[in-house]
């Protein structure tokens, strides 16, 4: 069943997305935990976060980015440069980072070039730095402008009922994921972080009935199996954007058990609902805005510390990694802060910079990671 | 009418000496630390083998990294015209040069003259050079000779992540600590190195035909791996390709000569 | 950081060089060039600026009038705001507070200091900071951090939704300083009316903010001054960039800097009117004459640079350029969109923005307006392709200015621009411009010398024939 | 009792051997590329300088990259905490370690017992390893020794960026060909060498008992010029070679492992 997770999030064209295009389905890419997959969803879509898990070169990628670029859009062009992405109907961006939002103005490019192709539609998706009333103002529009025009291009029509009903069943996947999570924080974890990370990962690229399915069968054997990882170190991550279970898999071997994150494509997806009544866009847009503390909101470090110590707390973690992208000056920066606030607090960190996911140096992490745990236990 | 042309590289010097008809002599040789010592050096070699003293030189021309400090050179010009002009005395229908040397990697693209019309260097950060190359032949313990034919055993290369040169050799030395075989490292290897030399390639569009020079175009490895990546074929003119700076040195040395000549007479 | 570095206080060291070379061009030029021999360091940044008489003569006095302001603003009563370059200062007198800009002063540093900001720039690394992060912050923000100069009292940020790495260190010195913080919000889109109001409402936000920090109202009779002087300024400006369409280019490339210096760090104070007019005037005389803007009066080809132009080095790349006849027709950094701004035609028309002083609303939109405007803020918040961004504002610039080659330089942060300048590249090739991408950090000359800088620019000069 | 650390890192294999605490061998070779065969041969050459034998050494524990494909030891334990443990030994009451290797460089902070309190490596480019710096003396065509020594005659030291090897390599090759004297760019090369560890020294916390070890430890410029930079003496390990502090510091808990007195 484990391996049915992490299948999922090691091939891109899985078969549940092949199964769902043979039914004539559409498929929509996105690029940044802020964009709102109910949105997609209520359209009859499937939502699928665009990721670069395979890439082994970044040759096309280094044709339109520059040099001093963060690996992992390098890693998703890569693969839309290659053709692996042309199952997609869409492309939605947003501004998450600058090495992220010229994923946008490198892709068209390349496409243009014959590298690949540009799916068919295309939206850029303003998301505001800050969190005001008016910024959630702007950005309750800008979602509404998001829902005309995937209406017009596709000729759907995205109602408030619509739009109900995939809160309904996204926030059935956040409340499965808490609950995996509480079974994290038991003393005798029953899972891995790796397979966790599997199963996170999994989300974003999975019809929800099925996941939902799936996650819920999952629990259900991990609350009977008696067996756990007891008596391990245990230890959060956070960071920059993370969706590699063999990373996990790797600091794990170091003998510790990764029991929570404050990832984006970790925890920091499901924690929080969508309200489910009242205005439907109103809900959506406050939940995308207001509850994803992600460094790109500046001026709210405060906040996010708060969530990192308030997971450290749930989890019992032992101690925190703190990994940030080459090039990726917000979390990077953060980090730093970060660990200066936890240590201050006696929670032990290690802080390391390293290349996304294919692209990892796996004996230089291997090595940090081992030198920090014997600490731990000494 | 005996011209000649040399090229101080940043790893080789290379002396090429010409006459009317065609290259007289020519020589390569590591470089030193140096450059003036380099290509007095050099020049002497290629001058010897041609059974010439400096003073039969109507016009030397200068190029690469050092040439600036060269002493006995009537002209200097940048490599990039000179790869450009070499491949048009070599074959003139090529339309685009890859020159990797030791410390860069150039897309050349050039007209029916050979003449340049656009051209770009490698990013900084990168390693898609001959350095690269020879830092990783000594991490596997091999020849750099050997280092091309060995890719060209590897039936499945491993993919090597890191472009940092440093970086890449740990990679390689624990590849190697984990039982991987020595071809399919060198394959992995020289495909880095060809994704970089293609980036370069597509980045000012892709032209053939198409041909490479410099001192990596010896190793048949780039090639194979290049050809594969690009998906075209190749050109490989006749001679030395880890010459051709200095040939196109010495054909504008010559052109030069021709044209002062012309004027004064 | 070196012992020897906390022994000085950052701000004051660069204000006594500055007032020292202010003061060089009182005497006779003989005096004056006689004096460099003992200021080694500084000549040639002394010699380029003073080189171009009366507007730069002009402009060091006024950097050393900005350098004052901040070292006394304390003694003044007035709180100091630590802000970035591309913040309009002009909203700050209104307010009764003295602008600390950042950028300026690592240029100041890079530009005069044989070594660079290298410590600097590394005490932030020390700090956390990411050592790919943009050296212009890293730089004089270290002695900041380290606590080498005035103490800000509150930061203001104005590059949030346009460059990370920017927004990162002021979010990063606010919380390290525990400063009080505000982020003026750059949304991807430019024109739309609701984005419009966000602006307007965003920007009343930070008058409040200033207002509680400062316990002082807005002088709305102060505001109305700083529009009128903002006007004067925009048409000095105006005109300025009218002569540079000219062939040959009749205004100096170091106008560019001198130009963006003055609404960096006194737009809409009187202070930085007297040089534009200065600059206006010497411009004026050369156009008379039919000379370009270089020392020798001819120009053999004309430049442009795509983004930022290159600082370190001793502004040895202007003194360069102008050696070769090449005048240097502006930067990114000179889009400032005034009324009547000569690239605003066409495809960009609708990019400007008005003054209207009537009442404190209308003048606080028109100050807004003027500050999502400012460089940066204004082309490089969405994709390069969409109005009023940076492929389209290229293009304007090139009709306008007609350049014969371009150049892009950043820092190793800018990755807003290092991402898609590959992508522009292509474009700009395809109008026929030939465009040189150079690998250089334009505030850390460590990176990459001037002088193999210098060999790339030659090389590439020769061999697209720009240069014959 | 005979204990024996073995520590294979990327470019040296160095192995020590001691006997009821004393040193009694030890060795430092240029590694091959299997860290097994490295560690073989390290260890015969220590073991042959104690005229011993394999079956003399009654706990080995290993350390460095390739700590855990060595066949004939009894535990591997990271660099670090040899590293920790080694100067501790060495030097009681020492604060901090800065090791400089062949591809790595890091800061260790150490609590009085020699324990490991905090640590900083240099994960994000190569220009602060030694292998920068061997490198850069091919470049200049000199050796390492020189490239120390040197740099005491330079006069205007070149600026060189201390981020990258390949960058600062493409600058050092353009200052040759302008005829830059190699007594500058060496001392250009020891000072970005420096300055970047100082970066992370200072990031981790600068202590007043600091020691260095590692192989670049070897090369009076950068350490000279790091004195100057941290405004502190370094203190260089007495009776062995610094490059083989991490093989002590594993003979140490070797030595610890089999119950040994303190
Ligand atoms: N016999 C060979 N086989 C394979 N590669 C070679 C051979 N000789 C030289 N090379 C490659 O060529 C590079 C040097 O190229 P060259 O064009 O001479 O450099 P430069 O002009 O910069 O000095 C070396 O780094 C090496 O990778
Ligand atoms: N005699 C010497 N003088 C100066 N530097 C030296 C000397 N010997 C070794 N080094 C430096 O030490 C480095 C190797 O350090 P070492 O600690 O053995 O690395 P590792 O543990 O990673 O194998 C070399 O890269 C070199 O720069
Ligand atoms: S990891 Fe950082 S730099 Fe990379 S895409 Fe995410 S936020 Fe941007
Ligand atoms: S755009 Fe570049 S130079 Fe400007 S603040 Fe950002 S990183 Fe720095
Ligand atoms: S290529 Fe250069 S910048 Fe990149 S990691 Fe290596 S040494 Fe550093």
């Amino acid at each position: 069943m484990l391996n049915e997770f992490h299948k999922i999030g090691k091939e891109l064209f899985n078969n549940h997305l092949k199964q769902w295009k043979n039914a004539g389905k559409k498929v929509i890419g996105y690029n940044c935990g802020h964009v709102p997959e109910e949105v997609i969803a209520s359209a009859g879509m499937l939502p699928y976060r665009v990721r670069g898990i395979g890439a082994d070169s970044t040759s096309i990628a280094d044709t339109y980015f520059g040099p001093v670029i963060c690996s992992y859009p390098k890693c998703i062009l890569q693969l839309a440069g290659e053709g692996k992405y042309n199952f997609l109907d869409g492309m939605i961006f947003s501004p998450g980072c600058d090495s992220i939002r010229r994923l946008d103005d490198c892709w068209r490019k390349a496409a243009e070039e014959s590298h690949g192709v540009f799916p068919g539609y295309r939206f850029y998706l303003g998301i505001p730095h800050k969190v005001t009333d008016y910024s959630l103002e702007w950005f309750i529009s800008e979602v509404r402008r998001f829902i005309a025009s995937l209406s017009e291009h596709f000729g759907v029509t995205i109602g408030d009922k619509d739009l109900r009903v995939s809160i309904k069943e996204y926030n059935k996947s956040r409340t499965l994921l808490k609950k995996l999570d509480e079974l994290r924080f038991q003393d005798n974890v029953p899972i891995s972080g790796a397979d966790a990370t599997a199963v996170i990962i999994a989300a974003n690229a999975m019809p929800r009935d099925a996941y939902n399915a799936a996650l819920e069968k999952l629990i259900a054997k991990l609350k009977k199996s008696g067996s756990g990882l007891n008596g391990k170190k245990r230890l959060i991550l956070g960071g920059s954007a993370h969706d590699d279970s063999d990373i996990v898999a790797l600091i794990e071997s170091s003998g510790v058990v990764v029991v929570g994150d404050t990832l984006c494509f970790g925890s920091r997806s499901y924690v929080d609902l969508i309200e489910e009544d009242g205005d439907p866009v109103t809900a959506i847009a406050k939940r995308y805005l207001t509850r994803n503390p992600c460094p790109r909101v500046f001026g709210s470090y405060k906040e996010r510390l708060a969530y990192m110590r308030e997971r450290v707390k749930d989890t019992k973690a032992d101690a925190v990694i703190l990994q940030n992208i080459r090039f990726c000056d917000m979390h990077g920066a953060e980090n730093s802060l970060c660990e200066r606030d936890l240590e201050a607090a006696g929670i032990p960190c290690l802080k390391i910079e390293r290349e996304y996911g294919p692209m990892a140096e796996e004996g230089r992490i291997k090595m940090r990671v081992d030198a920090f745990v014997e600490n731990l236990r000494a | 009418m005996i011209v000649a042309g040399c090229d101080i590289g940043s790893l080789t010097a290379k002396a090429v000496i010409m006459n009317e008809d065609g290259i007289v002599s020519q020589a390569v040789m590591r470089a030193g630390a140096r450059p003036e010592e380099s290509a007095q050096k050099i020049m002497e070699t290629a001058l010897e083998m041609a059974g010439l003293k400096m003073q039969a030189l109507a016009y030397v021309m200068g190029t690469g990294y050092g040439r600036r400090q060269i002493s006995f050179v009537q002209d200097v010009v940048s490599e990039i015209v000179c790869h450009g002009q070499a491949m048009h005395w070599l074959n003139p229908s090529i339309r685009m040069v890859i020159d990797v040397g030791g410390q860069d990697a150039k897309a050349i693209r050039v007209d029916e003259k050979g003449g340049v019309l656009q051209y770009v260097y490698n990013d900084k950060c990168a390693s898609g050079t001959g350095r690269f190359l020879e830092v990783m032949a000594e991490a596997l313990e091999v020849a750099l000779e050997n280092l091309g034919p060995l890719a060209l055993e590897s039936q499945d290369p491993i993919s090597i992540s890191n472009q940092c040169a440093v970086f890449a050799e740990t990679e390689v030395v624990s590849l190697l600590n984990g039982g991987k075989a020595k071809p399919d490292i060198a394959g992995g290897l020289v495909r880095a190195l060809a994704h970089r030399i293609a980036a370069l390639a597509k980045s000012i569009g892709l032209e053939t035909p198409i041909a490479m020079s410099g001192g990596v175009a010896k190793n048949q490895g780039v090639y194979a791996a290049l050809e594969k990546v690009l998906g075209v074929q190749f050109n490989r003119p006749e001679g030395d390709p880890q010459i051709n700076g200095a040939l196109g040195a010495a054909l504008l040395a010559r052109a030069k000569l021709q044209r002062l000549n012309a004027e004064k007479g | 950081m070196r012992k020897e570095y906390k022994e000085y206080q950052f701000d004051k060291m660069v204000q006594s060089i500055v007032h020292f070379g202010s003061l060089a061009k009182d005497g006779t030029d003989k005096e004056c060039f006689g004096m460099f021999r003992y200021a080694p360091h500084f000549k040639e940044v002394f010699g380029t600026i003073l080189g171009t008489g009366e507007p730069g003569v002009k402009l060091m006095k006024m950097v050393d009038k900005y350098l004052c302001d901040v070292l006394n603003a304390s003694a003044q009563g007035k709180k100091v705001a630590l802000c970035t370059f591309n913040f309009s200062p002009a909203v700050l007198k209104p307010l009764g507070v003295v602008p600390l800009v950042v950028e300026p002063l690592t240029t100041l540093g890079v530009m005069m200091w044989l070594r660079g900001m290298g410590e600097y720039l590394n005490y932030c690394c020390e700090l956390g900071f990411t050592e790919t992060s943009c050296s212009a912050q890293r730089g004089a923000m270290g002695a900041y951090l380290a606590g080498l100069g005035v103490k800000p009292d509150f930061v203001l940020c104005n590059s949030v939704g346009v460059c990370d790495t920017n927004a990162t260190a002021f979010n990063f010195a606010a919380e390290y300083l525990d400063l009080p913080f505000y982020q003026l919000n750059a949304l991807p889109l430019f024109a739309d009316k609701r984005t419009i109001d966000y602006q307007h409402r965003d920007f009343r936000g930070l008058i409040s903010f200033v207002e509680e920090q400062t316990g002082k109202k807005l002088d709305v009779g102060l505001m109305r001054e700083v529009i009128h002087e903002i006007k004067k300024q925009d048409d000095l400006i105006n005109e300025i960039q009218d002569l540079m369409q000219l062939k040959p280019s009749p205004v100096p490339g170091t106008y560019n800097v001198f130009m963006y210096s003055v609404k960096f760090i006194y737009g809409g104070y009187p202070e930085g009117t007297e040089v534009l007019e200065s600059m206006l005037k010497h411009a004026k005389q050369n156009a008379a004459q039919g000379r370009a803007g270089t020392a020798s009066g001819k120009e053999v080809a004309r430049c442009f640079s795509v983004y930022v132009d290159h600082y370190s080095a001793q502004l040895r790349p202007w003194a360069w350029f102008d050696s070769k006849d090449i005048s240097h027709v502006g930067s990114m950094m000179n889009g400032f969109w005034p009324d009547g701004a000569p690239v605003a035609k066409g495809e960009l028309a609708e990019g400007i923005y008005k003054l209207d002083a009537t009442n404190r609303d209308t003048m606080l939109d028109s100050l807004c307006d003027q500050m999502s405007r400012m460089p940066m803020v204004k082309q490089i918040r969405g994709p390069m392709d969409d109005p009023h961004q940076w492929l389209l504002e290229t293009r304007g610039s090139i009709r306008t200015f007609k350049p014969d080659f371009c150049t892009y330089t950043g820092t190793i942060g800018c990755r807003n621009t290092w991402g898609a300048i590959k992508v522009l590249a292509r474009d700009t090739e395809k109008m026929g411009l030939p465009t040189l991408i150079l690998f250089g950090d334009a505030f850390d000359q460590r990176i990459t010398s001037w002088e193999s800088m210098r060999e790339r620019i030659d090389e590439f000069l020769s061999i697209r024939g720009i240069l014959k | 009792m005979n204990v024996a650390g073995c520590d294979v890192g990327s470019l040296t294999a160095k192995a020590v051997i001691l006997a009821d605490r004393k040193i009694v061998s030890c060795s430092i070779q240029r590694a091959t590329s299997r860290p097994e065969d490295s560690a073989r041969n390290v260890m015969e050459e220590a073991l042959a300088g104690a005229s011993l034998s394999f079956k003399d050494i009654n706990y080995t524990v290993a350390t460095g990259y390739g700590r855990e494909r060595i066949p004939f030891i009894n535990d591997a334990v990271s660099e670090i905490s040899c590293h920790g443990r080694g100067a501790q030994w060495l030097i009681p009451g020492v604060q901090m370690i800065i090791d400089i290797g062949g591809q790595d460089c890091k800061a260790i902070k150490l609590d009085r017992d020699g324990r490991v309190v905090k640590f900083a490596t240099n994960d994000k480019c190569a220009a602060g390893t030694g292998r920068f710096l061997e490198v850069m003396a091919k470049l200049l065509g000199i050796s390492l020794d020189d490239l120390g020594t040197l740099s005491s005659k330079a006069r205007a030291p070149l600026d060189l960026a201390a981020a990258c090897t390949i960058w600062a390599q493409t600058e050092v090759i353009h200052h040759l060909n302008n005829g830059m004297g190699l007594e500058d760019i060496a001392a250009g090369i020891n000072q970005a060498m420096a300055k970047r560890v100082a970066m992370i020294v200072n990031g981790l916390g600068l202590e007043r008992n600091v020691c260095i070890t590692g192989g670049v430890a070897k090369n009076e410029g950068v350490v000279a010029y790091l004195e100057k930079l941290l405004g502190v003496k370094l203190k260089r390990p007495p009776k062995v070679d610094p490059q083989a502090i991490g093989a002590l510091g594993a003979a140490i808990l070797a030595h610890e492992r089999m119950g040994g007195p303190q």
